[in-house]
């Protein structure tokens, strides 16, 4: 099976073929022998990199992999031959629209923007507090503010769309 | 002074369990208190008994006087221990419980008074001859705010009167974010504290936070247990804590610990306090002094040799301070925050592993179990894992270790950042300030990231694999969702809703 | 002498992840080995390398001289450490790695062929001053067997020759047992050593077992890291072991201390070793030197502040040895085995819940992992708990509060018979011999039996509260399994068969 | 709810209701106010008893439950109203066979006694070598050897019939 993988803007493509009790990917002109093993409580791994030894926690939710191993944390973006031909079919129906939305569970303390606010980078849009703390979430990119979903006092979810911009 | 028997735990985290933990080893019983979201929190579990208080929010529970008084009485506890945060540093708690006659373990309400307001405080260190940074003595309104800022210099602190831990904290580099800063940091100081005063003074160039840990006893001793040095922080909040401070000097050393037992004499001190230093470049500065048990206070336990609750104990009952030991080695601490470890927001979740670090010269203080809800309603910080070595050396390498060894998986932590920074070559030189973490690279270095893509892909292969065999060479709906993530779905589903 | 790089681990559970943490702590790689049945253990999982070596069975794998140093060999190993039991006090794998160009960390082959013959290395002690337990010097057999325990006297000990660990010992306290003790101990032996051999000895009235901490360094220097007392046993195996010892005077702590250099002395003792003594009554005898690193080692660590692994690595590299620090405070380390507690018999099983233990002074030196496997074919040792205090009485207390913390659900443990020796008042009282288990009653305290009951009644009665909600007021099949118990078994099905 | 509970030979009584959030426990002329929760991991309570606190792993496997709390670890046994009624239908069936089997996995390494054999109180009947240990499995009474179910050098399972007394 070939995977395309994606961590932090970079890529790599990994063919990964069963050979008995070992794995053996190739990537490019390089070759790797794995052993993988699933431990007993069902989300750890332990893999064996020609012969180096990585002990892999890793939560596997379709083309989600975030992993931890050797102290850090990864989340990996792994796409199979399948899906990558069908994200192709399905193209890029994102568009300009950009999303603004809570981090984590809180209450907007302030909306600093309206509706068709035109915004900088950088420029503080609502302030949210969370766990005691003050946070200002700012534009990530100049743009006009295309909707408002939250107002001042409002408890929200974590994931919650705040507002929209264009 | 009557022996003490059973002790009221005014608090909840790993500091409630740091107090049962001592309590249970001097055959002193405990007493619990919650909130509704803490009904099964492992401090109520590891408690001999358990009073609830109220709702999750601080303010329905953790911080209302009455309620955690009356439960102290009606429960027939002769103490209360407050931990740090919510009811530590409040005099009106500490006089309600005088008033109750429950012992407070903690200092007397007028010395929590007098170092709570760092107007106050200021003013009763430069009485004692403790050095200070320059800037306003007093609170800043809106209306002199420019020019006084304009008269200490940029760039300029601005900080809560009734502060501590960070909040409330603002750095103004220059005069067009003033007003914006002040006003947060009001909005902060009054959310965090109920008092929205603000006070100014000069930022210090490349500073060191290093901090005296001090004890008294009713018998009129003071001693103080060498320093900490935590200026690794973000957000004003410490993050990793080491002693001793390489930077200092013998000299300087002791006239930092005789300055903050000149301190604590000159405001009555009794029991456990921190007294805060900004160094630089060979000379400190008093910042503030915390009138309770600091989070960071394994550090200096580990490197003494000595219990500082159980003194704390011993004090409250009347008892005389054990002699100091000579402090042996080196200790850092880390303290393990659940939050992003690029934007530092909460991040929220359940714990659904736990991986212990152990072997020789490690301790983790936490209340963290397999199953725990990382909720929003109280401060983000959970566990701090602390190691001791002979020499800072060994101390750092076995806390590199350790990190590696600690794992908590269902939210996001500091542990990555905090690799990172003993792994940088600026903490490990020693050379370091406040300005530390600003400068580290907090991405997993390039090196590792192909083999993590390399695992990835490998771990979905096998998933797929497993998946295909374990159902019997069908799948249930076309490209469905591992049996594997399912179970992991199963298991979340168990969550308690008695 | 050439700096150590890379080690190979030659053994398995918590002493190979010991090895591996110092290693990792001095920046030096492992290269861990594996049996079938541990592809997944803990230490494959944390060392940078791992070599599969064969089968489950230990001569298939890690007894497996050939395997094991053909393993150090081809993964560019220089230094070889065996940990305890396996290949540890095998001369023929000592010589091998001598052979091979790989550091054995551990004795030169001489010194652990002389101490590993128990009848040769009473020879040895005797001509170095040591003093002995009356008995013979040499090899019993059947012939002989019964006039020669007649003329020592009973109560008299079988013990193996190639012995060590308590494996092929048997207490024979009048002659119509002698014969059946003889076979099975010779059987045990043999199983054990692959060597029959066993001699007898006079079994001393109220004996403890002292023992001392040597380490020597290739430039002629032997030092001692003071005594262990591991008295507490249950069929010759250690379960409890402190230090320092309360019994001995510092007359007798010096004499012994000293006895035990001399011996390392005289057989050229290279690294760490454990020379064992019985005490009573103000003698001590000498019983055996252990050529190794001793499961209770942590209990010196923690008192020493110093890492005996460390130390190890550090001899082997041609290092001289470093000073000894003063010893502090009181350690106590209790070994959890996965057994029944009253029959002491092995259980096995899958671990399914986890809960270590943490706060000051504790430390958990273990492999365990939640969803590990307990087998069959290795040592039923499943942790060890150690921790320090300031006393023995601060000690006793922070043991019996982390016990109690410690929680491992899926096999039965020594945990509880760990917590009634400490509560025990022949334990506290520090008067104690090797027979203290045998007279402490193993069952839970009646007061809280009654308690138990109700508990148990209660989780019935929620669980079965809990299936009818969540099934919606129905069950499935008359008297259900509760969903709850269910969930459990799916958890179980969970195990890798990759 | 009615609940016998045995533990060690001893017998208690309880009958548990629910008063709202918390339950009622009675045995005897003794009440329990009990304030009882599921911890977030499955296996775990927190168990309030008269204010008093517990935190407690049960396992339970309809009449067995295995308790640990404070350090201990208990195998209750409690049957409720019903499967008490049932179990007094169905009578003693047991009769006075006993079994002799291994308590753990293991090798038989020596089997002392043959059919019919006569046995007193504490004698070896067989020896099972586990984890490098020879145990010597005694008669826990007098009686004669029905039936011999091992034999040398056999590999036998945990919970392993291995002879019937009678």
């Amino acid at each position: 099976m070939k995977y395309l993988t994606k961590l932090e803007g970079e890529e790599r493509e990994f063919t990964i073929e069963r050979h008995g009790d070992r794995l053996v990917a190739r990537s490019g002109d390089r070759t790797f022998a794995l052993d993988m093993a699933l431990v007993g409580d069902g989300d750890t791994f332990s893999l064996l990199v020609d012969g180096r030894s990585y002990d892999v926690v890793a939560d596997v939710q379709r083309e989600e992999v975030v992993l931890q191993m050797l102290g850090e944390r990864y989340a990996v973006h792994v796409e199979d031959e399948r899906e990558r031909a069908a994200h192709a079919v399905a193209g890029h129906k994102a568009g300009g629209r950009r999303e603004l939305r809570a981090a984590m569970p809180g209450i907007v303390v302030d909306v600093k923007v309206a509706e068709g606010s035109q915004v900088e980078e950088g420029q503080t849009l609502v302030v949210l507090e969370a766990m005691k703390m003050q946070n200002p979430l700012v534009a990530e990119s100049a743009g006009r503010v295309s909707r408002v979903l939250c107002k001042k006092g409002e408890a929200v979810a974590g994931g919650a769309l705040l507002l929209e911009m264009e | 002074m009557p022996a003490i028997r059973r002790i009221l735990v005014a608090n909840r985290g790993e500091i409630a369990l740091r107090v049962i933990r001592t309590a249970q080893e001097m055959g002193i019983e405990t007493v619990a208190v919650y909130s509704d979201a803490d009904r099964t929190a492992l401090h109520v579990r590891r408690a001999t008994h358990a009073v609830h208080l109220g709702g999750s929010k601080p303010s329905e529970s953790y911080l209302d006087i009455g309620k955690v008084v009356a439960a102290a009485k009606k429960s027939g506890c002769d103490a209360l221990h407050p931990g740090y945060g919510f009811l530590s540093e409040n005099e009106d708690a500490a006089q309600a419980c005088i008033d109750a006659g429950v012992e407070f373990l903690g200092p007397p309400p007028p010395a929590i008074l007098a170092m709570g307001d760092k107007v106050e405080a200021r003013k009763i260190a430069m009485k004692a001859g403790v050095p200070l940074v320059p800037g306003l003595q007093e609170e800043v309104d809106e209306a002199r705010l420019a020019a006084a800022a304009k008269q200490v210099g940029y760039p300029v602190m601005l900080k809560a009167a009734a502060g501590g831990g960070g909040k409330g904290i603002r750095i103004v580099r220059e005069e067009k974010q003033l007003l914006e800063a002040f006003h947060m940091a009001r909005a902060e100081a009054k959310g965090a504290f109920g008092d929205d005063r603000v006070y100014l003074e000069k930022f210090v160039t490349r500073p060191r936070h290093v901090e005296i840990q001090v004890m008294a006893d009713k018998h009129g001793n003071v001693v103080h247990y060498g320093e900490r040095e935590c200026s690794v922080q973000r957000r004003h909040q410490k993050l990793v804590e080491e002693s001793p401070c390489i930077a200092l000097s013998p000299e300087v050393r002791a006239q930092m610990g005789k300055a903050a037992c000149d301190l604590a004499r000159a405001v009555g001190y009794v029991g456990a306090g921190t007294v805060e230093f900004l160094y630089s470049e060979g000379r400190f500065y008093f910042l503030e002094m915390n009138t309770r048990l600091q989070v960071e206070h394994p550090v200096t336990e580990m490197r003494y040799g000595v219990d500082l609750v159980r003194e704390q104990i011993r004090v409250g009952a009347g008892e005389k301070l054990a002699p100091v030991a000579e402090p042996r080695g080196h200790s850092i601490e880390v303290r393990v925050n659940a939050e992003d470890p690029n934007t530092y927001f909460p991040s929220l979740g359940r714990i659904t592993r736990l991986n212990m670090p152990g072997g020789p010269g490690v301790r983790l203080d936490s209340a963290l179990f397999r199953g725990m809800e990382v909720t929003p309603f109280y401060d983000s910080m959970l566990a701090k894992l602390v190691v001791h070595g002979a020499d800072r050396e060994q101390a750092i390498a076995r806390c590199q270790r350790a990190l590696r060894e600690l794992r908590i998986v269902g939210v996001s932590t500091s542990l990555p950042v905090a690799l990172r920074t003993l792994q940088s070559d600026e903490f490990r030189s020693g050379d370091y300030d406040t300005g530390i973490l600003d400068r580290i690279d907090k991405r997993p270095p390039a090196s590792r990231r192909e083999l993590a893509m390399l695992a990835a892909a490998a771990a979905r292969f096998l998933v797929t694999e497993r998946v295909g065999a374990g159902a019997g060479g069908t799948r249930a709906q076309g490209d469905a969702a591992p049996r594997w993530a399912m179970l992991g779905r199963v298991e979340r589903l168990r969550r308690s809703t008695p």
